[in-house]
């Protein structure tokens, strides 16, 4: 399963890139991705996840082609 | 309609809504609204104690334009307003810019009011933009919003 | 420092914006807010069910400016915000015609949004105007403003 | 004791004058000044009344030379 996982602001900083398109055989949900994709770090309690460029929690399914974002607490306006 | 515009570069927020408004008045005719609120957010140049010399305003291309377009059907849907505006700017900016404008049109002002203040506060809370302030001695990600 | 404006003719009211954002900017330097909420009345053809094809706004020459400027300072002193902006229109006014513009500036929205609003409730219970509309069988004086 | 009245918008209709110049021996408050000029009109209950210029009520003092407002209520903005 292709998935293209966006990191945004702090968040990519972190994780040193910004962009990454993994193949996961076994990931079902979000918190998954995360998993697969954070290095062993854990989901901060106040990050935002989105598939497809909706918001959804950890336990959204994913699918094959997605687009999973994740980033902090937004500060725009 | 209401309408949401990036921009990548300064935008004069009044000229934006005297435009908005010709285009409103082409498509309902003259006399339709009694009230217009808006609200401009412009760029200060000190934030938590410090002096900020500039910002950059990062976003999510495409969910971001589709974040502030939910926020405009809401607010259509949760008040009795003729039409409503989002415009913000991305990218670089400098102290004195401005940053976001938010604008409803009514019959009354009671919604205007509050359809506006609706759209900036779910602006802070949904839509994907996040600022980083460059300070004299480096630059910092804004963690949270203030409260409205 | 706040402004108290009569036009006896129309006026723009986002020209007005703009030129006194940039008094604002002369006085108090650039940077210094973050918020500055606007709202704007027009003249709608419509009220109480009754076609209106045109309005004499009728006014207390002296008592209406002194009232505006209380407005302004009990705005001044109530809330946080750095300045704020009366406009109103008097005299012979048409549909789509703006009546009256009120805008304050803070570091923050929420004291923009209090005092806008404020300016304007306090404006419609305590300045001296009164409104006649023209109706296709004659005129009539608006007898109380609707509720904000 | 001289007073300058003004009658406002659809009082002035009504009173069939905008501008009164009295002169009125015994008028202590500007309820008394009413009675001076309206015609045995009872004053309205939602009548707004000013003493140069500021909000008064009946009950408040006038003075020689005072200019003493009567008008419905207000419907700017």
């Amino acid at each position: 399963m292709s998935i293209k996982v966006l990191f945004f602001a702090s968040l990519r900083d972190e994780m040193g890139r910004g962009e990454d398109d993994v193949d996961l055989a076994n990931a079902k949900s979000v918190a998954d991705v995360w998993k697969a994709v954070a290095d062993g770090k854990e989901m901060p309690s106040n990050l935002l996840m989105a598939v497809n460029q909706d918001y959804v929690n950890a336990e959204a399914p994913v699918q094959d082609n997605d687009e999973v974002a994740f980033f902090p607490p937004v500060t725009g306006g | 309609m209401p309408k949401v515009v990036l921009f990548d570069g300064a935008f004069e927020p009044y000229a934006e809504l005297t435009v908005f408004e010709s285009e409103l008045m082409q498509q309902h005719g003259t006399g339709q609204y009694g009230a217009t609120t808006s609200f401009v957010g412009t760029m200060r140049d000190f934030n938590e104690g410090d002096d900020v010399s500039a910002m950059f305003l990062e976003h999510y291309a495409g969910m971001t334009e589709k974040a502030l377009e939910k926020i405009c059907d809401q607010a259509m849907a949760d008040y009795p307003i003729l039409d409503c505006l989002i415009l913000h700017r991305v990218g670089e900016i400098k102290p004195n810019d401005s940053i976001v404008l938010v604008a409803a049109w009514s019959a009354h002002r009671g919604a205007a009011f509050d359809a506006s203040r609706m759209l900036i506060e779910k602006l802070k809370t949904d839509a994907p933009f996040w600022k980083k302030e460059t300070l004299n001695d480096g630059a910092r990600w804004v963690e949270k919003n203030t409260d409205g």
